[in-house]
């Protein structure tokens, strides 16, 4: 089960290495998003300064959810999700593995960038402290979370669409927390609640995201 | 004439061995004009400016890079069109091996400007135009070069580069009049671009940094379509007897 | 002693009942074809035997017990290939046979994996990426791994279509020295072989 | 020559119609990160005044970028688009029949809904009404750039987030003038010299994007 | 006077050259079969031929003037199945096929589409979305868009596959009239086919 899980995570990576444009550019992405708002919004700092974390964990959301869509999605279309289904291993620990791997690969660096962002917004050094925390708790919830709703559209068409009106919703929760805990900080409260919510979100999607996803893989393969 | 040239010296074979003949005078004419342009900005130039103290002297990398940074980006077109008009195989290439240096150039702009701020405007970034454009021109670069890497087979890949080059070169005109205008709209009350006029030791300085650069920008892409020729061609003939007579 | 045992299986796509009563059963040593026209249903059947489809109706038992309730312990015995040839992309062939094999708990050596691509006559692959193999080159990795994984049920959707006649020879006397020593095969085609080893079975679909 | 466009146009709405929930979807989304602003941001209603057009603008560049990214993608895979390339007519009359039909069934819909998603962050009558006017001048740019981008990106991994890297910075003037308007409008200056920059922008982007796109297309095809 | 004349033709996939100097000219009334191992090319030839791919050097000419310079007037000749079988999967075959006779610019009745689907067996795809049906119901749907556009020259990429054996020979009857009432044809194959009418020539790639 545990060497299952080490050679999907190891395979995952080396086709990201393979393939290193598509990580790079989740994070570019990411950057983009987040410089779109002042040209859509107007330069003034302190608008800028308020709407900054709300801004950033959007951005976040959709970086991952845009990259998720397709997390089983080229092993769907040249069979190997095929022959993982098949493999005697428990499917659930596969998944775990893939997600796992996408994590490292695409949610990792959002977390690196996210302080430069936060400096081109003029967020303070304490916020900017706790937006790298939040999004370092936060994050691997939205993979997990993700990976549900990409293995349940797996295969319709215009999935990526589907896909992001099926779990924007249950992204909803870290947003709100993530972006609360900034905000707490900003404002002096302390951010000490809000993490302590994100860690046990991680927790609760670690335990049955998993096990939710190799389901919905094994409904998606019919 | 001069025809006949240009259409020998646009085969990769005889361009490779020509390459290598003029890159190493590019790279020293680089090195000199880089070590004397920063020494007048060091010693040369006036020792303080009274407004910003030392850090002004983040000039001297800071302008010559934003400059190149549009520059390399226009040169690539051209590049790309002239692939797409003669269907030579090496404009492709060209186009291709100036892109990284621009990117380079462009996060150098953005980053020297971001250190400037901060002693000289009190913070590392504002949403000004020409800030904004200069960042947009990051994003098409790397639009670019992560286009190229993620097509395999670099015949299309060179293509369709050169499509994405000429698309950019329409829009970049009109990205930076959007962005003026954009800021001008609401221009940020009290933080301005510091218009400190330049006395001639730091014109001096800068453009010969900039030349530097400038030939730095052309050695690096000729010792890269190189790299790029011997990959791409490394069943043919030449290339074989070439590393039969132990040149490479 | 029958290993794999289908009783009474029905299946239907969409609202179309494809086929229904269909029984039959495999044991060691044995080869079974499934004939039928275009549309018959035989692609369905046989996703259907190695799980990946649900069944309309009747049972599908291995060693005598339902191979849902077994699951991994049936899946551990079972090699299937499709339409699709399940091999990535960007990972050579080598590459992604080694990733097979060891996600089956396997231990099979670089050497063997060599071995069995030279004899499948496809060495190219050790270095490509899969992406840039020819239809036939990726159809013959793709069999690599029913070699090396050693399965007692082969399943095998149309394995000749994209193939060779010189392939087409080879992979002949691979399923039946399989068959001869003692493994099981379910095949479906459209193309005239003969592999007449061990004792054959014909299903007919839509007959 | 009119008569491909026609039968392309004609075709494409139906397999619109027929695969309902796709474009169904890109409304959705639309909303959903409209709508996720006030949970990032946080609820004051004049920070949200200020910001709705920036928002609503980035929201319709983001479910363009979404939904373009696959407007030859299914056509490619099951090669009909091979069988357009062949067929004995202008490619560039093809592709702007696919945008057209494209452009009706999910920009228009935005336009739709764009007024009751402005009156959610209490936007005033008049920049309502340069809102929908702005984005119906706008969002046939989008489509028409957008083509563009997934025409080069066809077939290529993780060729959703490439696209965005491509074309959202090519966005950006439609962007500056689109929420320009809205805001020139909130302030009292007019829009009028906005909303003339969009037209001529359609007008320029009719001209070149289908050319652009078909020798795009020729290209990935190989 | 030959219609097609290649000469001289090199094509390379990623930096490895496949042939070169390859030379062939075919003219009314004449079926060519390209053959040759796995990977030797067969596709690419194709490809090339009918203007998706770029050749490497070499001309293609058509009615002598180039095919990249004629355009639209040579691909109102060419009909091509390659692997890919061109349907929508949500349209069914019958509205798949009206749509490519109108993008072709042809007039042709619905009645005359159901009686080419008929001849194919495929009466089926009349009104279900081709998105169900069968690997070989898909292939014989593709094949039907040949009989209705009437072009000149065919170009068929490995047309028996998945087809079952009555399929195969209603296609080989297909393929021999065409060429006998003055088309032309190119086509590959793995299988054993015997289409004699008309003037027959054989390429053979890598041999
Ligand atoms: C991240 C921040 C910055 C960026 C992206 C940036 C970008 C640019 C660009 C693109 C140019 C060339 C513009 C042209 O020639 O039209 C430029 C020139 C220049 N920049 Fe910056 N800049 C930044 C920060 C600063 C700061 C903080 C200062 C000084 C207070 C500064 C002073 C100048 C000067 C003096 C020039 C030359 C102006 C001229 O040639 O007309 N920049 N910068
Ligand atoms: N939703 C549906 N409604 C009606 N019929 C359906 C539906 N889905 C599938 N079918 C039919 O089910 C059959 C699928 O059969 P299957 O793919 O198993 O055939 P096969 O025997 O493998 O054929 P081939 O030799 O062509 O590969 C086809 O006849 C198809 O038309
Ligand atoms: N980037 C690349 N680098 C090296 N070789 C390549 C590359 N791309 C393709 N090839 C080779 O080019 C050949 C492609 O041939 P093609 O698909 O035309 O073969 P084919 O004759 O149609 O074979 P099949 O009978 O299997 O369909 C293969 O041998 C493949 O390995
Ligand atoms: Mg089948
Ligand atoms: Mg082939």
């Amino acid at each position: 089960m545990l060497s299952a899980f080490r050679t999907v995570l190891r395979r995952d990576l080396v086709l990201a290495m393979r393939r290193r444009a598509d990580f790079l550019t989740i994070v570019f992405f990411f950057i983009i998003v987040v410089s779109l708002f002042p040209l859509g919004v107007g330069p003034e700092i302190d608008t800028l300064r308020t709407i900054a974390p709300g801004v950033v964990w959007v951005a976040a959301l959709l970086a991952s959810m845009l990259s998720l869509g397709r997390l089983f999605y080229n092993d769907y279309m040249d069979g190997t999700l095929e022959q993982m289904v098949l493999a005697p291993q428990p499917l659930s620990v596969i998944v775990l593995g893939k997600v796992l791997a996408h994590w490292l690969v695409s949610g990792i660096p959002l977390v690196l960038v996210a302080p430069i962002l936060g400096l081109q917004f003029d967020l303070g050094g304490d916020a900017l402290l706790v937006l790298v925390v939040a999004l370092f708790l936060g994050t691997p919830i939205l993979s997990l979370i993700g990976a549900i709703g990409a293995a349940l559209t797996l295969g319709l068409r215009g999935g990526g669409v589907l896909v992001s009106l099926l779990i924007l919703p249950l992204y909803i929760p870290v947003l709100v927390f993530g972006s609360g805990a900034v905000e707490a900080t900003a404002s002096g409260i302390g951010a000490q609640a809000h993490l302590s919510l994100l860690g046990a979100g991680l927790f609760l999607a670690l335990v049955f995201a998993p096990w939710a996803t190799a389901a919905a893989l094994k409904i998606s393969i019919e | 004439m001069a025809k006949i040239n240009w259409f020998k010296y646009s085969s990769p074979a005889s361009f490779y061995p020509l390459a290598g003949k003029v890159v190493p005078w590019f790279a020293w004419l680089a090195a000199i004009l880089g070590v004397v342009g920063l020494y007048v900005a060091f010693f040369e130039a006036p020792l303080k400016d009274y407004q910003q103290g030392q850090s002004y002297k983040i000039i001297f990398i800071h302008v010559p890079t934003a400059w190149m940074s549009m520059f390399i980006y226009v040169v690539m077109a051209l590049w790309a069109a002239a692939g797409m008009v003669f269907n030579t195989r090496l404009s492709y290439m060209m186009a291709k091996a100036l892109a990284p240096t621009g990117a380079l150039f462009a996060f150098l702009a953005l980053w020297t400007g971001a250190l400037w701020g901060k002693p000289t405007w009190g913070t590392w970034w504002v949403w000004d135009a020409r800030l904004t454009s200069e960042l947009i021109l990051f994003f098409l670069y790397i639009g670019f070069i992560a286009l190229g890497s993620a097509i395999e087979d670099p015949r299309r890949a060179a293509r369709a580069c050169g499509l994405l080059a000429l698309v950019g070169v329409v829009n970049v005109p009109i990205i930076y009049f959007s962005v003026l205008w954009w800021s001008t709209l609401h221009q940020p009350p009290s933080l301005k671009l510091n218009e400190a006029t330049m006395g001639t030791s730091m014109l001096v300085g800068i453009l010969l940094v900039t030349f530097s650069l400038w030939f730095y920008t052309i050695a690096v892409a000729l010792v890269r379509v190189r790299g790029e020729i011997l990959e791409r061609e490394r069943d043919t003939s030449w290339v074989a007897q070439l590393i039969h007579e132990g040149k490479e | 002693m029958a290993m794999l045992e289908v009783t009474n299986l029905a299946c239907a796509r969409g609202d179309k009942r494809l086929f229904s009563g269909l029984s039959f059963s495999l044991r060691y040593g044995s080869l079974l074809y499934v004939h039928g026209p275009n549309g018959s249903g035989k692609t369905t059947l046989l996703r259907t035997v190695c799980g990946l489809c649900a069944a309309e109706d009747g049972d599908i038992h291995w060693d005598n017990q339902n191979i849902r309730s077994l699951g991994e312990d049936f899946r551990r015995h079972v090699s299937y290939l499709g339409h699709l040839n399940g091999l990535k992309d960007e990972l050579s062939g080598f590459e992604n046979l080694q990733f097979s094999t060891k996600l089956a708990g396997l231990g099979v050596a670089d050497q063997e994996i060599s071995d069995v691509l030279a004899r499948l006559g496809v060495e190219v692959c050790q270095d490509l990426p899969s992406k840039v193999l020819s239809q036939g080159q990726k159809k013959r990795t793709a069999l690599a791994r029913f070699l090396l994984h050693k399965n007692k049920l082969w399943i095998l959707d149309e394995p000749f279509t994209a193939l060779d006649v010189h392939a087409v020879d080879v992979l002949q006397g691979i399923i039946a020295e399989h068959v001869e020593t003692g493994g099981m095969a379910m095949l479906t085609t459209h193309q005239e072989v003969d592999i007449s080893s061990g004792d054959v079975k014909h299903i007919h679909l839509n007959s």
